[in-house]
């Protein structure tokens, strides 16, 4: 990052003292084994309140800090180091930047003072199938003279156990034929909306959501089918940047953990950092974090700067981003040997995190692919 | 027809003949689990008990292994029809798998290693299937330089007292007996100091603590040794000497994993059509993620290439691949076919490869999740990779050796 | 290899014995600075007629000595290894077998005595993009009454310049459309028949060929349009799997010639072999290399015993043979630093000619697509 | 607007009057070449050698040097108003390339370590373009063990006498001055007795043979030194601290090398075009090679992020990213770009790509050959990739030594 500005190295410095004091993995550890049904602890999620992350990149005008994604990204790295376990991603960056791009005026009045203030957790309810694909919804709006019915099943929604209310992608049905993409707005408690919890490995709060010939009045429409792929494109944009901000932040502590364990474990009469082949894998493993680093503080910036070539740079983020992950958390568990694969030890967490959020929102070849089509081959 | 042919027919007809007598009907097809799985953590009772029993009572648990110890007396073309009729009626030789590392190593090394009396002693144990061994080899401290191990024996009259902790002892919590490095001379270098000892589990001094790890529970234990007790005569090999027994047993291991086991068995169907299933493919019958499936013919082209090299040596030790020079290349690439057959399949079950636990994921996903985990393991027991690459470097390239400087 | 026969054994020694002694890297050194047109010296063709390695697959019958493909590897392993060039591959080995897979009897007769006794050589023409694409064959063969008139070019035609005859492949027009790919053989001093030889890194002798107008007899159609396209990937096989045998000979000796120098090369007061990265690399290199080996001769003993996975043994020989190939040729350069730099170091051969053995006849990338269709995804 | 901009606004304007006086139209455009190309191997004259003078006559071959040695005296801001001007003109500044190392890499050195008389005696001839500078580090059984090098220095009255051999001295037949690296000590540890001193080549005791490369001709020569003298005051730095100096030298090139510089420049077009024209594309406007499209996309990915990264650094260190401890990294990462893009390039230039002479192949297509071949070089001198690695492993992550033991 070019020269972090005096707000900047504040919030930068308060995560980073936060995390390691207040939420160790250790946390995340009791979380876990207290099976806590919402996937994270109240107490996490109301010092991050506290601390306004809730509303750091919700405009001034709707009671947020109005900061940008590179200061966003500056907290969400630190999360990620620690595996700390709470909606702010989901919630507050992803729902926070669905209603930011679509929405009436009053829709955004109504709803992101909230979101701010941590009083609603509004989540993206997207995926269907077991891989990323946004360009193939099934779940279905169709709008009628009275209002909107929808239908389908939403799988793995983030934070979906926790949430007060969705932000549903469906295909807008007219009456005379599909259009497009719309975003509908879902109160959780709505009549025909039924959730229940996923556990996937990284134990956090993800639910497989049904809306079941849901009735929603018309303005539950955050955007029809003239913006609402635009729209969802954008937001996707963000929620891809901010994840790969926090995959970073997974990568760098599972680089940090091994370092430390070459520096200190013993084999052989020499500390195992001592061996080349050893040392030349952390060095390329180093390598490849400073090349992450760059492209991930890069698109967050673009997103920023509203940059011509943002898609290319989140894509390229996120695509090197779990790259690194993948072999970090692999390296992790075969540096550390014996001791990395006991549930005793942290590496495991890291292990099982990784891989959920590599395939999150598309994963390496998602955007590889993605890359090479916005470069026109 | 040779000689040798005829008497093959006549040892078939006769195996398929005691087959339909003695294999019991509603065993068949039933593979392990009424052995107590891999986990071992059944009681084998009733028709199970049964066939294991009879199959002892011929010796063709260890059908290669001397008659007179408990063994079978078969040569290699006998043991090979005896697995092919057994094969054709739907049954499993248990034996192996209850007798721990018994048959794969403990046996093997005893046979090489030990006198007539500790031969006569374990050996018809281990081919009964009655009695599982462990091995106590790795040490909290030590990992892969397992010669700066700090489990003590001394000499206490008639027998050996042992004072240290063992850990990754697969199933010594399910043990009868245990095979450990010890350290009986502190003075000298330290590989020149280590002995191998036989011990029993079922005794005051010898406490077990099984290990929960990132898959869940797990048949790895610590295990404690607090003035534990060897007889006199239960050390295998010569005192001070363990490094070599220890050694070669370990080779025995190697060759018994170079084969590229999937880390999941539950998965069923080519690993392609399993991917299709979750990614779909285009009008041309392509996997529809070109990425994906470059990823994936490299695999099946490795693990192609893989078992070529297997047969490949295996024709060349006309045979008898075991303890050959090539078992560390075999054993880093059977653990670079499952890794990355795991991980693969990871890929392409998207959110379905994440699961953990309920009604969300089928079983097979779940099953392959904790398979996956599990078999991060893989190249790190055994000799590690970095250990396999160290081998290959100094024993067959005969490059200078890197990892010892004292 | 399971065991060799007594034969084999025999013959192996002998191609071992004589490419150390008779055919060191340096005659092939002395080829390229004499800059020989026909891209080998004589002597060196002269002296494998009489060793009978021209006559080695073709069938007794023939004149040859009828032995298999395995034994055939023996020799072009040994050859590959000090770069030996000859047309051995080109005309003994594939030239025989678009005879040996297509053809009359008479045909036969005609010229497979010719190709064991090195008095012709048969070469095929296939070639005409940059890269291997033997399913778009843009040469025509229009059959009349009176025979065959043949129209196109082909390039890249290997020992072109030192050919009596090709083999063409060509798309068969009877006047009412085409209708398949047909094998043709043309004498070289056929008239509207034109060559000029190309000079590529490897500096062997191949030439770019062109028909024009072409007249033959109706007997020059060795294979027509039924069963053109079946003998042609008959052929293809069995040039793919000798070529990944020469190409496994070829990096075998750039392996040795790098462990040797990790062997003696000294550098901060150590053998550079002692130091751990330069040590695993070795490792992995002589494992890639056993891998390697044991599908090359898969791909032979298939072709012998004509199983019915043989396609698919022998795209995976090629992409394997190419991609240790690869490596192997860098790591030599790198390994042996500023010396491997140097033409005066025989490193740059076994570089230059590793990657137009990469690229003949599919390239890694061509085989691991046609293995993946082969097993149907 | 500010007082700087002010300023910066009028520079711009009298260096836009300057060049369209001084700057000889018929080189617009014309790049390296009228200055005898890469190789260095033309005389320069007419047009070129009164450009050379002209812009030496401002200084503006090396703008930020101070004036007074015979720079330009400019700050940074000014230095790229310059060269934004002169790229607007078709000029290039031809004096980094007269100068050989002068300017990359001795020049900052004397600078940094050079007595007041060595800057006023080597800086201005560096500024002028007219006295190229090679270097004599490597020697021919050294590599990248540099401090094991054997040239010799004796000290002789008032000068030095010099015996020994370089090799990989690049430009030693077309220079005027040498750095060179001597040992003026064989009785200290092999690093403490080394010297760093400054000699012409125009002289009986230097002779100098060029390399043949794997990519034929080079700049590079075996240099021999025998009995070659150099002046005593023209010892830079102290008296058997050369290595030191030397280490600061390479930094300084380390520095200059972190950008990818393309191995060949004549292939133009983006390489995802390029590779289209030769391998095609799918009704959807894909790379007709899809296995070949994933390994470009993830090149192109990675020479992104290697550009990202040399900019983050550079704003990091506040626009001077020279010499910082992430050369290594940049270095490592330009070399897999460069080589990289080389190598796909060959391939998918399939039969094309393997040209070595004649009208069969295009220019382009030859020149990316020889290209290919001689950026092999790149991950070799300079401090090789496993050097890098060293360097990242110990100086960056503070991992212990593993290459120096004695």
């Amino acid at each position: 990052m070019a020269a972090l500005s005096e707000e900047q190295r504040m919030i930068k410095d308060q995560a980073s003292a936060w995390v390691r004091e207040q939420a160790p993995v250790s946390t995340f550890r009791a979380m876990r084994d207290q099976d806590v049904a919402q996937g994270f602890f109240s107490e996490t999620w109301q010092a991050m309140i506290e601390m306004g992350w809730t509303g750091l990149v919700v405009p001034e005008t709707y009671g947020g800090a109005g900061l940008g994604y590179q200061t966003l990204g500056l907290v969400l790295e630190q999360l990620g180091r620690n595996l700390v376990a709470s909606p702010l991603y989901a919630s507050s960056v992803v729902g926070a930047a669905a209603l930011m791009h679509s929405g009436s005026e009053d829709q955004k009045q109504a709803l992101l003072p909230k979101i701010a203030d941590g009083g609603r957790l509004v989540v993206l309810a997207l995926e269907e199938g077991p891989r990323h694909n946004p360009s193939q919804i099934m779940c279905r709006a169709e709008l009628t003279s009275s209002g909107v019915t929808l239908s389908g099943t939403k799988q793995f929604v983030m934070e979906g156990s926790a949430a007060t209310d969705f932000v549903v992608a469906a295909k807008v049905d007219h009456g005379a034929g599909e259009t497009g993409v719309g975003l509908f707005l879902v109160a959780c408690d709505t009549p025909g909306v039924r959730r229940h919890a996923v556990k996937t490995m990284d134990s956090r709060g993800y639910a497989s959501v049904t809306f079941n010939d849901v009735a929603l009045d018309l303005e539950a429409m955050l955007a029809g089918p003239d913006t609402g792929q635009a729209v969802l494109e954008a937001v996707l944009d963000v929620a891809t940047a901010a994840l790969a901000a926090e995959m970073l932040g997974t990568a760098a502590a599972a680089f940090d953990m091994t370092l430390d364990y070459l520096k200190t474990r013993k084999q052989f009469g020499q500390v195992i950092g001592g061996f080349q082949a050893l040392g030349h894998r952390a060095a390329g493993l180093y390598s490849e974090m400073e090349l992450t680093r760059s492209c991930v503080e890069a698109a967050l910036a673009a997103l920023d700067n509203d940059a011509q070539d943002a898609q290319e740079l989140v894509a390229l983020a996120k695509c090197k981003a779990s790259e690194f992950l993948h072999e970090m958390s692999s390296q992790l568990i075969q540096i550390h040997g014996g001791i990395g694969m006991t549930d005793e030890f942290d590496a495991g967490f890291y292990l099982k995190r990784a891989r959920v959020l590599e395939n999150a929102l598309g994963n390496a070849a998602y955007h590889r692919d993605r890359y090479a089509k916005l470069l026109n081959f | 027809m040779t000689e040798q042919a005829i008497n093959l027919d006549t040892f078939r007809a006769e195996v398929a003949g005691w087959l339909q007598e003695n294999f019991p009907e509603n065993l068949k097809g039933q593979g392990i689990a009424p052995f107590g799985g891999v986990e071992g953590d059944r009681v084998v009772e009733g028709d199970a008990a049964l066939w294991r029993d009879r199959l002892a009572s011929r010796g063709w648990g260890t059908p290669t292994w001397p008659a007179d110890l408990g063994g079978g007396g078969l040569n290699h073309e006998e043991a090979k029809v005896l697995s092919e009729e057994m094969h054709h009626v739907g049954a499993i030789n248990p034996i192996p798998l209850l007798a721990g590392m018994g048959v794969t190593m403990v046996g093997p090394t005893i046979m090489e290693y030990g006198t007539e009396d500790q031969k006569k002693r374990h050996i018809p144990g281990i081919c009964s299937g009655k009695v599982r061994w462990c091995l106590g080899y790795s040490e909290p401290n030590a990992g892969s330089d397992l010669a700066s191990l700090a489990t003590k024996a001394e000499e206490n009259g008639d027998h050996w007292l042992i004072n240290g902790q063992k850990v990754w002892t697969s199933g010594a919590d399910i043990s009868q007996w245990c095979g450990a490095l010890v350290r009986t001379d502190s003075g000298v270098k330290k590989r020149d100091g280590i002995s191998f000892l036989m011990l029993k589990m079922d005794q005051p001094g010898v406490e077990t603590r099984p290990i929960k790890l990132i898959a869940g529970a797990s048949p790895f234990c610590e295990t404690f040794f607090n003035d534990a007790r060897a007889e006199k005569d239960d050390l295998l090999g010569a005192l001070n000497d363990g490094w070599s027994v220890g050694k070669r047993l370990l080779q025995y291991e190697r060759a018994s994993q170079t084969g590229a086991r999937p880390t999941s068995n539950k998965v069923s169907g080519s690993l392609q059509s399993l991917a299709k299933s979750y990614v779909g493919e285009t009008a041309t019958g392509e996997l529809a993620d070109a990425d994906l499936r470059v990823r994936i013919a490299d695999h099946l082209m490795h693990t192609r290439a893989h078992g070529l090299t297997i047969a490949r040596i295996t024709a060349e030790a006309k045979g008898n691949p075991e303890v050959s020079a090539a078992a560390s290349i075999l054993k880093n690439s059977a653990t670079r076919v499952s890794q990355e057959r795991a991980e693969l399949t990871l890929e392409f079950m998207g959110h379905q490869g994440l699961g953990w636990e309920g009604d969300d994921f089928s079983e097979d996903e779940i099953e392959h999740v904790r398979g996956w985990l599990g078999g991060k393991a893989i190249s790190i027991y055994g000799g590690s990779f970095e250990i396999q690459n160290n081998i290959i470097a100094k024993n067959i390239l005969g490059l200078p050796e890197t990892t010892q400087k004292g």
